[in-house]
């Protein structure tokens, strides 16, 4: 980044001086507001939250499931534990009280979860590829996601979008969206859901019926590659928008002081 | 009287093959050298039971000590997967592994019942999930108060758990500062427990700040002095996490052969933690440690 | 934005009639100055919500205030019964109080219950007691893992709760050493949040120490900011316990003259905590203070 | 105390130099073993532990209701809350921690409980005399004691012994003793019960149906006495001891050192 500001933007919107990561984060960071705490997870929620802390939302409170409250890492933590979450932050909860007098009872507004598969209904698979009892691939687990997905007001999916993540049923339901709809949730007495899922071709919400349509494409993709790499038929807002960009500003953050070593994010020049 | 010992001796009077063990700690302060200790010790045959496996559980798996594992969420913490965990539950190498598969809050509520004496503990947690199809110790409970519902676990009570804290006395009054995750748990739903700590300290220490107790010695029958002793996790205020051992252990693991090696050159190719932190070298060890950066003060009062 | 404001405005915009209301701390830093704010500003109908009524709530029955009682243990600590609270319930005056009774373990599982968002906590209390016969908020629950059974306690969830520490920051993040109580579980409980702490601190204090916060400003509504707030009952490190006037509440409190001659000195003859304690005086506030002992400081670390 | 150690002992036994409320508090005392925890109440039970602690127990571990783990007073407290309970303690638990992780998990051995009302299977009422909604006198209720009646292994009563206070039936079951016999208290799941009943008269114990008996005598008190105030027929043991009188050292320690202000005792010259 040696050209000035002006410039800068020009090239951005001509040369595409960012990356659909770079993209991802940032679109990311804007679906949060000053007033939120979040229940954040590593990689890209993390530099997204960083970001949005460090732009329009400075009193963004950042929660993790190891029951740091209030973190201010000074870099971007490799761990949702780790001791620069734990130093400087307001609160250290036992693992028991983060979940149970913060999740459960409501006091976190957002929470970030990836997931192997995502469903029309944004349930979210983190188990089990194949069947349970023999796995093809046996992942992680929910970890903190189901309690997460069952108990923020917003859920956020940051994933990129390839084919096999995105069936219209997942295998495993780990986490719950909408679950058959946005009645089936509101039936197992959930309130909010998922708000968002952010992927490497666009932005994509959730429409009255609980049911995932793509809200923005970002500006590399096309519909046809997004319908093409979901397992049923995808709908389109009717006044479809291209994601905004990153600013410079935004894109500084996450080259210079958040991301410096490329670990979460491909970086253009 | 004193219960500090050293850890091969803790861990040969504690840990029996076919235990239920849990080693505890949220990324932090996970008791890697007792894990290596009980790796070198030959035990089989363990249901290891632990929130997130971590590497730890992993090292114990390719080591073959593992019968059943019960967990929350197997991956290797903001890098990717256990290989070793995955070739056992997929492969069946190198031992079948049983799973018994919980959400983070889930375990958490099954320790805080064995912690508690208590048949279950209920939860708004699981809902809308298909784990509790698969996990007989998950149900569902309806409220005697009012049209309600929640989730029961049945309580976790390991035979063993080992626990880590910065600093104890020698009877096991341990104070644990920075993530607590489910050490105090642990410690409580266990039948015998070993603590581990970074230092040893006086009882006076102890009692000059009781609101920073997390373990008392009545929880604690061994007690274990040993720094260093959760490298390559970590010791708020003494050494950060070494990332590069993290991050490397996806090759090591990768394949049966490299993590055999890696188990030779680390866990029986040393007597104890000493030896492998000498193993480690200086220079690595020295480049973990944080700046000093003390809490604010503040005045218990004397009262007479 | 700060949140401090001064205990009049704070109970003025929180405390309405008729509100359920729980001042918080089992001994240690019971809110007195609320207690007599609240007074002053004559609300009335509340149902006071306390494990411990103490005195403080003797003196808001007293005053009138009262409704009903939620409690488990209604006795001048250490001294006897509470003249006030039994002439409300056995003779009505001055008002007919509805009383609902718990054990000490059932009214904090209750408050876990409201703190956590749950429909009910199990414990293993009540056992062989009449309790539950008198409290429809008391269930049997059969356990749904094997013969075993619990009861339950619905969850308590106040309009109000005042809880103090001995130090907040601007926005409610505080700090509280010595016995913790209920006061954390009150705090999550309520839909509205008095703080009143001893000293106003910076946010870096807090954050230089957070294993040592028990509020955050998540919870908070209001921060009052308010010396020996809690006299007669103490601030650990800051002032001990004025025996003399828990003694001497006995009498005071005996007949139903002596007790109006208390209120109108104490209570309605002041402005607010600051003329409360000029009346009281430098040397009964100077006999209160400890010696100075220090906790062993801890190295949080700073790690970039 | 000026005189000598041994005309004192000889003194004592002859002159009765000490009252039985010391009495009460020595044989409380020696109910105590080194290895146990045990929940402390005010008043007698205070200095019954804190004579055993400096004499024949020294590990005595003292908890307390607010949650003070390992406590170790400089003087007596006043209340079980006591900044001088807090300072020095081994640990401080929030109130739920100490209730639900160490009582209700069978993790204190004794603890000491009185009231105004107790039965012949030791049954304790401290709640009402009288009928509940309408009592004659409301008493505080049960705090801590009615879980403490049920999960500790020892249960040690510690009351003078008057008319009223020994009916046949307590009005009122605020913490459970043997409820209607051995079986009774067996059938809710308990373990443990009561174990000693410490009165200004005698110490009483429970027979194998779980009623009460009279094991040892105070020496000032007689079998009639006893039997005059007890609302039912009480039964002697039929090896009837005497109870052993206080040391000198013992009553030293009550008088000099934690009741100097006779604040729980009356104290003989």
């Amino acid at each position: 980044m040696t050209t000035d500001e002006t410039e800068t933007t020009t090239e951005t919107d001509t040369e595409r001086a960012y990356t659909n990561s770079e993209l991802m984060v940032v679109a990311a960071a804007r679906e949060l507001e000053s007033d939120d705490s979040v229940l954040v997870g590593i990689g890209k929620p993390n530099l997204a939250c960083n970001v949005a802390k460090r732009t329009h939302a400075p009193e963004l409170r950042m929660v993790y499931e190891s029951g740091t409250i209030g973190s201010n890492p000074k870099t971007p933590p490799l761990s949702i534990g780790d001791p620069g979450l734990a130093a400087g932050a307001l609160s250290i909860e036992p693992m028991r009280n983060g979940f149970n007098y913060y999740l459960q009872a409501g006091r976190l507004d957002v929470g970030f979860l990836g997931g192997a598969q995502i469903d029309r209904y944004g349930n979210i698979n983190s188990t089990v590829i194949g069947d349970y009892d023999d796995p093809i691939v046996r992942l992680p687990g929910s970890g903190g996601a189901c309690e997460i997905a069952c108990h923020v007001n917003r859920t956020m999916i940051i994933t990129p979008h390839t084919e096999r993540r995105f069936p219209e049923e997942v295998d495993f339901i780990t986490s719950p969206g909408y679950v058959g709809g946005r009645e089936g949730r509101a039936e197992l007495g959930l309130d909010g859901g998922p708000e968002a899922v952010i992927t490497d071709l666009g932005v994509y919400r959730f429409n009255d019926d609980g049911e995932l349509y793509v809200d923005s494409l970002h500006p590399s993709a096309t519909r046809d590659e997004i319908q093409s790499k979901t397992g049923w038929e995808i709908e389109f807002a009717d006044d479809l928008q291209q994601t905004a960009e990153p600013t410079d500003e935004e894109l500084r953050l996450i080259r210079e002081e958040l991301d410096p070593e490329e670990l979460y994010t491909d970086q253009a020049e | 009287m004193s219960k500090v010992t050293s850890m091969h001796d803790a861990v040969a009077t504690a840990v029996d093959d076919g235990d239920s063990l849990y080693l505890a700690g949220f990324t932090h302060l996970i008791p890697f050298a007792a894990g290596h200790e009980i790796i070198r010790q030959g035990r089989t045959d363990l249901e290891l039971i632990r929130a997130t496996p971590d590497l730890i559980y992993d090292q114990l798996i390719a080591a073959g000590c593992a019968r059943k594992v019960t967990f929350s969420w197997a991956g290797n913490p903001g890098v990717g997967s256990l290989p070793a965990f995955r070739r056992a539950a997929e492969e069946g190498y190198p031992t079948e592994i049983e799973l018994e598969e919980y959400t983070h809050f889930g375990m958490i509520a099954a320790l805080e019942a064995g912690a508690s004496n208590l048949p279950f503990m209920p939860l708004r947690g699981f809902i809308g999930s298909d784990l509790p199809d698969h996990n007989d110790n998950i149900a569902r409970v309806e409220s005697p108060f009012g049209d309600d519902y929640v989730y029961a676990v049945a309580p976790i009570e390991p035979d063993v758990a080992v626990v880590r804290a910065q600093r104890a006395d020698e009877n096991g009054n341990a104070h644990l500062w920075g993530i607590q995750g489910e050490v105090k748990l642990a410690a409580l739903a266990a039948d015998t427990v070993i603590l581990s700590v970074e230092e040893q300290c006086s009882e006076e220490t102890i009692r000059s700040d009781p609101n920073r107790t997390v373990i008392t010695a009545d929880e604690v029958d061994h007690v274990v002095v040993e720094p260093y002793g959760s490298h390559p996790s970590y010791a708020q205020g003494y050494y950060g996490r070494d990332n590069e051992a993290y991050l490397s252990w996806a090759e090591t693991a990768a394949d049966r052969d490299t993590v055999e090696e890696w188990l030779d050159e680390w866990v029986y190719g040393v007597d104890d933690r000493r030896e492998y932190v000498e193993q480690l070298g200086t220079e690595r060890i020295f480049d973990l440690e944080p700046e000093t950066a003390y809490a604010t003060p503040v005045n218990m009062g004397e009262y007479r």
